[in-house]
């Protein structure tokens, strides 16, 4: 499962590096060349389909447009204005609600939307990183809601059980979550390791097992409903065991920003700094090579499984004590297990790419809710242009192919052979 | 040295001398079972009388209802639990292989003292109704298991399975109500699983995408399309789109009057009959005919296809493409097999419980289709001890389908073979 | 259907901008968020103003959302369902020019926010017992969408009622689906047509139910569906609305419907607050402010005993003089 | 029917596989081909096969110039392919693996099986196989794969058949065997493509030699010309073709392997009571035939077989039980059989791969932390002694070509303190110029007094390195018989024949 790591593994990127210009083509060339049809280059344009992409279902589905279109024939100018007014109109709210709100009175508020861009991004960054810890050891993790549901409970259980000072209650609590995720996608990593149950299909039931396990705790009395009410909801987090907003609470953006750079550099530390990394990348890229090495391929899995669903459970976490402190329901997981595949898959499972992805799709979904509050377009679209944005990423030939871009490294791409005889 | 007297190497299949491998693993589930057993229906016994029904009140045949008094009942079956699993211990200790069958008859043992117990109280279990409902919850899993089983077998795996049921369901609904034929909305759910198909295949096949990748990415996509364009389309024009339809059933003369298996089987809308046709088509065809050999040449050794002549990207493409119109067929089930409309993400997962499906029945149509029924139930069981009231809360029961999941990938199943291309692109 | 530009069709503009957020169900739910909106729309259209609606996908939607609104400069909010109940606390107080209202929820104590509340199980009381009265083989039956008090509030009203008209009548008409003592019963898991809910209506044909009352949004039509096709002829009732109204394809089986006045009352929390006369009491429907009630019987009018209605006056009488009381652990605590 | 290529020119990317290569192949002849690997040889025969499409130049037959869109079309044509790596599906059964590509059917699309059996037992009888068509591939025994294949192409009327490697993974006797079946064959008027890579086939059955070096002929030879001759037109310069070495010091037995049996998944004896042992400065060769339980015999001695019985103690310590971890402390030095699938990390650097089963304590990890500057000053010296051909040490290793892969896993395995050596076809798929350099490393080990266990199918190893020499097959021991046992002994003992019949009828 190595391509689940870079879904371009036939892609020599690589090869950029090689400093072995053909003589046909000049330095300069070859690096217009690379950098035209590298990774950076394709991301961006995957964005650019993807939004217009989302363009096209937002004119076809405009009722200006559709009046317009019908006397197309006899007026056609009025179709494209009322696209450009129904397309222009969608995106210009999209980057007010995602980065600045250009109609507010201060520079205060402002920059609210990229307060809440941060503040989205947070929990798809935990969740990010979560996934792609799981790719790089070969495991696909599509299990992020049923980590950040436990990981989130646990958080929260905590925090209102074992009443503490302040920074003490939260740094327990946030503790507790991590254990949560662990315990959960443990699970997983450790009937692959004894049984060989496939990791997909087991991630995918547990989130249904732990769907319905916290909404019967949270209408359980004594287990996690909060007491005196009938709601299935759990009780308030205590104010000491709440993450603090970063910059106030004029912003949603709390210190949990703050611990998803934390984690990200954790990450990064762990994977490419750390001898357990070494394994998991040796695990992820040939679990046959790492058990002959004395690796203990299983050990690795449940290991792995374990951390992995402890950064997911981070994003549960933050969920529970930073997004909605006054108590959670069972739908909290708010679909973000999900996006924490897109995000691993945009972000190759690098920290930093995993960072960028968790604030790009935060944004896009931000900027969402103002589009969806102004311009009646339903905030599916984000989904939609989420995924396509992975789908494009994942398939640079296809890029290259609509905007006629060249190969990267194309022609003076060398073999094996002659590389290795020459050298 | 002359050829044609050299020793003819022994030509027969290598048979090496062979020991029995003890797996534990049987016991050590029964085990958990018979626990289960003892703990549930001994120390948690229930006192009062359970009662079997099996007619119900228009049959024409009636079979009478049986009543059982629920703890006695409920002990001695505990104890058969008990013992048969230790004869399982017994019996690995010795090194013979548990057979299937004994497995099976501890779980119908299991589950008829597990009804005894839940079902106590004064109102009857209704036995047909209990199998009617797994059997209609499993017809969705059925097309999408089908459709699991023909991608998988040629090299591709289907995770969009869930998308391509998605897609069926939303447009079936438009163009069925749309059009006022339900005949048409059947075909244009074929037409959205084979869209769907299209750009799983697309994907994974020219462009060597991982494919769970895509398959995963392709059920988020769809579920946004969907939402999108019931928000915009389906919802914006309630007066002429999304109209409640549903296939009227066309009970089978003679054989839908048999006690319990006519309604259960017998007395459904034509979507369930294809369902039944399809199963015995992909199982004939799989196995049987030149297409099947074909396919499951491409998924299993793609480059020996390849050298005879078969067009493996090519079989490929159009397989997942059949295998996207019987999954998007499936997905008409959800509206005019069932609730006559679309809703959004109405689907639920199913499309992975199909899945669940494909490698709990290792890659057998038939088999995929008894694990599809075994959800059903699962599901169905869940629904039927809700209404008769049981000591279970809901949640547990909602939980038992993912339960016997686990329990299906984890225990029964093992490391089952699946085709040896299975998910790997076919590059020359 | 509208979009949110085009409320703006009769005379008298004004600023006033009334905004709403669903819950996790959506507007088309055929249920409390699609009453709301209706309501909204309503009385939109009547005072002439424009209205801007978001819908909510998940839990995490409702803050983004409330404050997307804040920022479109809304004048009065209000939030569909209990789930949005932090969400909205939170907003209010960090906005105090802006007006809230929330449906379903009386936890919030804030000079800007007006509950929206229902006495649901006094409505339920009267369609309990007249399905105990129309029952002819003794059985009834309900379920729900999920376990939550929203929708345990009709059942225990439900059973209730059936148990109040075994008393009067000395009859032994049992309940199938909810169990009030133990609050088990059950339930389809969400608030989807589909398949679970009906073969959990199926379920309870089969337990020799002829009346069913599903509770949740458009798991109702799942039990049409399996009413028609048990070819039995049994009765469904219908809640929220009156069903008869909103979906006339299940005329012929409705009995009548458990009516919770969304749709009037957001009707005149919007006006109110348009008009200048915004209070943060909360709004409590009951039978007596007629804000839930019993519809009228329409079809089955003439199958049901004649001394029905007027045995149903009575005792709405009585539940209003208090003379009958209706409790349940799901009843809003003023 | 006469085959021609004229000036085939296949290119990979920038790679040119095949440069203007002309041959022809007449009626009733054998053509045989030599080259080292990746010479261009199966390129080539994929190019007539239809398999690629040429770049330049043109295939004709009986003059014909011919336009192979895929197999298919070649088959059609009369070429037949019996494959380098079998083309079978391993779960069909033989008369599928026949009738796949041109099934006939009968009524209601139904394979005609009935047919395809009897055009399996027809040809068999023809040539005297004896193939049963129900018999499922994978359990067959490689020879009667190969005769299976030979079966695919005859079904098909081949009238020129193309054996790529087909030796490889044969008995000698089974290779004689098919030296005979091809006689047959050209009697008949088959026209022949031999590829192989024993000089001692070619000059059997050739009737004509044409040698390829990177990618373009460079000459033709006559099947008289000598071993040392071939040699050095295929690699370019004079080869040595035997290992230098010294007598074996007779030394204390240090691994001692008792008893040993290992089953596997399916609880088949793979291998059977095995004993045997190896002393210090010592080689024992494990020689047989592909697939007689050398690979799980060396799988157990590094513990990575889960279900072993019997004992292997080295210097006295058990080592059956134990974890690959434990196997590899104890100082137990392994190359795997299949470098690529068990050896490397294809995505890591060398650097990478040389402490990649070092993961744990110094010198490369401290606390948790992996101690880079160590792991690269380690590197840069390793590939200097054994001379890696690499850009750098952080050049990925599946860039690398085989026999540098190999110097790294052998760099690795024999920097740590070794105790005892296990390689498992060490010099498979190597050119000849590695094959020498590995050779002298394994041989320098053993004179260092570690004992060393060589696992090759290849006779000339086998012979090459073996101070004694054991023989596999279905999973037991024949015998064990000094290392210079005649090659014919050998070939019978392969076949299972035990060493004293076996020395009777050579
Ligand atoms: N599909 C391919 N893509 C890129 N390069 C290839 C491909 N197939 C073969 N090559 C390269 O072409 C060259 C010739 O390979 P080929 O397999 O024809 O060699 P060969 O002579 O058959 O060697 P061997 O003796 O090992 O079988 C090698 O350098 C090989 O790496
Ligand atoms: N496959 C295995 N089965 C059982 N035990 C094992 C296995 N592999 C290692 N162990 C034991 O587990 C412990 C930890 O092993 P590991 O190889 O991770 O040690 P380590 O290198 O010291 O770990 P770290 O470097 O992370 O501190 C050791 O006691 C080791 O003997
Ligand atoms: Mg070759
Ligand atoms: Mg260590």
């Amino acid at each position: 499962m190595s391509e689940t790591t870079q879904p371009q593994t036939t892609e020599p990127e690589q090869q950029a590096s090689a400093p072995t210009p053909s003589p046909v083509t000049t330095r300069g060339q070859q690096a217009l060349r690379d950098i035209m049809g590298g990774s950076f280059v394709i991301s961006v344009l995957a964005v650019f389909l993807a939004l217009v992409a989302g363009a096209v279902l937002i004119a076809l589905t405009d009722p200006g447009v559709q009046h317009a279109s019908g006397y197309f024939f006899a007026r056609p100018g009025d179709t494209f204005r009322a696209i450009w007014t129904a397309v222009g109109g969608a995106y210009t709210s999209l980057f007010q609600g995602a980065i600045f709100n250009t109609g507010a009175f201060t520079f205060a508020s402002g920059i609210q939307p990229l307060m809440n861009t941060l503040s989205a991004a947070t929990p798809l960054i935990f969740g990010g990183l979560g996934i792609a810890l799981a790719f790089r050891i070969g495991l696909f993790n599509i299990g992020g809601q049923g980590q950040i549901l436990i990981g989130g409970a646990f958080a929260g259980w905590v925090a209102w059980s074992f009443p503490m000072p302040f920074p003490l209650a939260l740094i327990v609590a946030i503790l507790a979550g991590i254990v949560g995720g662990a315990v959960w996608a443990g699970i997983v990593g450790w009937l692959k390791a004894q049984t060989g149950a496939h990791e997909v299909i087991v991630t995918i039931m547990l989130n249904y097992i732990a769907f319905y396990l916290i909404s019967f705790l949270l209408r359980t009395p004594g287990a996690l409903q909060a007491p005196g009410t009938n709601n299935p909801k759990s009780p308030a987090i205590p104010a000491a065991a709440q993450l603090p907003g970063l910059f106030g609470i004029r912003y949603t953006v709390t210190w949990a920003f703050v611990l998803a750079i934390a984690a990200a550099f954790a990450y990064w530390w762990l994977m490419s700094r750390s001898n357990l990394g070494f394994r998991f990348r040796a695990v992820g890229e040939n679990p046959s090579a790492a058990r002959t090495a004395g690796i203990g391929v299983e050990r690795m899995y449940i290991y792995g499984m374990a951390i992995a669903g402890g950064f997911v459970g981070l994003a549960g976490v933050n969920q529970v004590l930073a997004t909605a402190p006054g108590g959670f329901s069972s739908g909290f997981d708010a679909g973000l297990g999900f996006d924490a595949i897109t995000v691993a898959l945009l972000g190759r499972s690098r920290p930093l790419g995993v960072f960028i992805a968790g604030l790009l799709f935060g944004a896009l979904k931000s900027g969402g809710y103002v589009m969806q509050a102004a311009n009646n377009i339903p905030i599916d679209i984000v989904l939609i242009v989420q995924s396509l944005i992975v789908l494009f990423i994942a398939a640079p030939p296809l890029v290259r192919a609509i905007f006629g871009l060249p190969k990267p490294g194309g022609a003076p791409r060398r073999s094996r052979r002659t590389v290795a005889k020459e050298a | 040295m002359t050829t044609a007297t050299a020793p003819v190497p022994d030509a027969s299949p290598i048979v090496l001398e062979k020991v029995e491998v003890r797996s534990w693993k049987v016991p050590i589930a029964l085990s958990v079972f018979a626990l289960g057993a003892v703990v549930l229906f001994i120390f948690f016994a229930r006192s009062g009388h359970t009662e079997f029904r099996f007619s119900q009140s228009e049959d024409f045949f009636r079979i009478p209802d049986v009543t059982v008094a629920s703890a006695p009942v409920g002990i001695v079956l505990a104890i058969v639990t008990v013992v048969m699993a230790l004869l399982s211990w017994a019996a690995v200790a010795r090194g013979i292989r548990v057979p299937m069958w004994f497995t099976a008859l501890f779980a119908v043992v299991f589950m008829v003292g597990f009804l005894a117990w839940a079902a106590q109280g004064d109102r009857p279990l209704p036995v047909t109704s209990l199998l009617l409902g797994a059997v209609t919850l499993s017809v969705p899993l059925v097309f999408g298991a089908l459709g699991g089983v023909i991608g998988e077998r040629a090299g591709v795996v289907n995770v969009a399975i869930e998308g391509q049921l998605l897609g069926g369901a939303f447009c079936s609904a438009l163009v069925a109500s749309a059009t006022g034929s339900m005949t048409l909305g059947l075909v244009a759910a074929a037409i959205a699983g084979v869209l769907v198909a299209f750009i799983l295949a697309a994907f994974a096949i020219k462009y060597l995408v991982d494919q769970v990748i895509v398959g995963v990415v392709i059920n988020v996509l769809v579920t946004g399309l969907t939402n999108f364009g019931y928000s915009k389309v389906l919802a914006a024009d309630p007066e002429h789109l999304n109209k409640r339809m549903t296939l009227p059933d066309l009970p089978i003369p003679g054989l839908s009057e048999i006690p319990v298996i006519g309604p259960v089987f017998f007395d459904h809308s034509i979507i369930v009959y294809i369902a039944y046709v399809a199963v015995a088509a992909v199982w004939y065809g799989l196995f049987h005919t030149k297409w099947g050999l074909r396919v499951r040449a491409v998924g299993e050794h793609p480059k020996a296809a390849d050298t005879v002549g078969i067009n493996v990207n090519g079989t490929r493409f159009w397989n997942v493409s059949l295998a996207g119109a019987i999954a998007g067929l499936g997905g008409a089930f959800f509206t005019l097999g069932s609730v006559g409309l679309f809703t959004k993400e109405m689907t639920a997962g199913q499309g992975y419980i199909a899945l669940a499906a494909v490698i709990f029945g290792r890659w057998d149509p038939i088999r995929a289709t008894l694990a599809a029924l075994l959800f059903g139930f699962a599901t169905n069981l869940q629904n039927t001890l809700g209404i008769i009231g049981s000591p279970v809360p809901s949640e547990f029961l909602l939980m038992l389908p993912y339960l016997v999941t686990i329990f299906a990938v984890a225990g029964l199943v093992g490391k089952s073979r699946a085709p040896a291309a299975d998910g790997t692109p076919y590059v020359k | 259907p509208s979009t949110s530009g085009d409320g703006s069709t009769s005379a008298k503009k004004s600023d006033f901008l009334p905004c709403m957020i669903s819950d996790s169900g959506g507007f088309d739910d055929h249920s409390f968020n699609e009453l709301g909106y209706n309501g909204l729309v309503s009385a939109s259209k009547s005072l002439g103003v424009e209205y801007k609606k978001a819908e909510s996908k998940t839990d995490a939607d409702y803050a983004p959302n409330i404050s997307s609104m804040v920022s479109q400069n809304c004048n009065l909010i209000i939030t569909v369902g209990f789930n949005l109940a932090d969400a909205t606390k939170a907003a209010a107080a960090q906005n105090p020019d802006t007006k809230f209202a929330i449906i379903d929820d009386n936890s919030i104590t804030a000079d800007n926010v007006q509950p929206i509340i229902f006495d649901t199980a006094q409505a339920a009381f009267l369609g309990g017992y007249a399905a105990a009265s129309y029952s002819k083989s003794g059985v009834v039956g309900t379920f729900g969408g999920q376990q939550i008090p929203t929708v345990t509030i009709f059942m225990d009203g439900f059973a209730d009622g059936v148990a109040y008209y075994n008393k009067q009548k000395n009859k032994d008409v049992k309940v199938v689906g909810w169990n009030v003592d133990s609050q088990k019963g059950s339930f389809t898991g969400g608030f989807d047509a589909n398949d679970t809910a009906q073969n959990t209506a199926q379920g309870i044909i089969d337990q020799g139910a002829d009346v069913i009352m599903p509770v949740g949004g458009p798991i109702y039509q799942s039990a049409a569906t399996a009413i028609k096709n048990s070819g039995k002829s049994i009765a469904m009732i219908g809640v929220d609305a009156d069903v008869y109204n909103t979906d006339p394809s299940v005329r012929s089986i409705l009995l009548t419907s458990v009516q919770k006045g969304i749709d009037p009352s957001v009707q005149a929390v919007v006006k109110a607050a348009a008009d200048g006369k915004f209070s943060n009491t909360p709004y409590v429907g009951t039978l007596k402010n007629n804000g839930v009630g019993l519809a009228p019987f329409h079809d089955f009018a003439s199958k049901v005993d004649p001394g029905l209605q007027g045995e149903i006056d009575k005792i709405k009488a009585g539940i209003i003089d208090g003379s009958i009381t209706v409790t349940s652990p799901a009843s809003p605590k003023s | 029917m006469k085959l021609e290529l004229k000036g085939i020119t296949k290119r990979f990317g920038s790679l040119t596989a095949n440069d203007h290569i002309s041959l022809t192949v007449e009626p009733g002849e054998v053509h045989c081909l030599l080259g080292e690997n990746g010479a261009g040889k199966s390129t080539l025969m994929n190019v007539l096969y239809g398999l690629y499409q040429a770049d330049e130049g043109e295939i004709l037959l009986d003059d014909a110039v011919q336009h192979f869109a895929g197999p298919g079309d070649a088959m059609k044509a009369g070429i037949g392919m019996v494959h380098q790596h079998f083309m079978l599906v391993p779960v069909f059964t033989v008369a599928e693996n026949v009738m796949l590509g041109h099934e006939q059917t009968k009524g209601l699309g139904r394979l005609d099986l009935p047919a395809a059996r009897a055009k399996v037992r027809e040809i068999s009888r023809r040539f005297g196989f004896d193939v049963d068509p129900d018999a499922i591939v994978e359990q067959l025994p490689v020879g009667v794969q190969q005769r299976v294949e030979i079966i695919k192409a005859l079904s098909r009327d081949a009238q020129v058949l193309v054996f790529d490697e087909p030796t490889a993974v044969l008995t000698p006797q089974e290779t004689d065997e098919l030296m005979g079946i091809m006689r047959q064959l050209k009697e008949q008027g088959t026209g022949i493509v031999f590829i192989t890579h024993k000089l001692r086939e070619v000059r059997e059955v050739a009737d004509r030699i044409t040698v390829i070096r990177l990618g373009k002929v460079v000459g033709e030879a006559s099947p008289t010309a000598s071993n040392a001759e071939l040699a050095s037109l295929m690699v370019g310069r004079a080869v040595e073709l035997t290992v230098h070495k010294d007598p074996a010091k007779a030394a204390d037995a240090a691994l001692v392997v008792d008893r040993l049996t290992v089953l596997d998944a399916l609880g088949q004896k793979v291998v059977n009571d095995v004993s045997f042992e190896v002393r210090q400065g010592e080689i024992l060769a494990v020689a047989g035939v592909q697939g007689n339980g050398q690979t799980e015999l060396t799988e157990a001695l590094l513990g990575l077989q889960p279900h072993v019985e019997g004992s292997i103690t080295l210097d006295g310590t058990e080592l059956v039980g134990k974890g690959v971890r434990q196997v590899l402390d104890a100082g137990v030095g392994f190359v795997p059989e299949d470098r690529n699938e068990d050896g490397l990390v294809g995505e890591f650097t060398i650097a990478e791969n040389l402490m990649l089963d070092r993961s744990s304590g110094a010198p490369f990890v401290r606390g948790a932390n992996l101690q880079t500057k160590t792991l690269n000053a380690f590197a840069e010296e390793k590939v200097k002694e054994f001379d890696v051909r690499a850009q750098s040490i952080q050049t990925h290793v599946g860039r690398l070509s085989g026999g540098n892969q190999q110097k790294v896993v052998l760099a690795r395995e024999l920097s740590r303190e070794l105790r005892l050596l296990v390689a498992a076809q060490p010099t498979r798929g190597l050119d000849v110029g590695s094959i020498e350099f590995v050779h002298k490393r394994i041989v320098a080990t053993r004179d260092e007094g570690v004992p060393v266990v060589v696992v090759s199918t290849e006779l000339d190893e086998v012979v090459a390195l073996a101070d004694r020499i054991a023989v596999m097959y279905r999973g037991g021991i024949v015998g064990i018989v000094p290392g210079d046992t005649p090659r014919e002994v050998l070939g019978l003992m392969m076949a299972g024949e035990a060493p004293e019949s076996a020395g009777e009828a050579a």
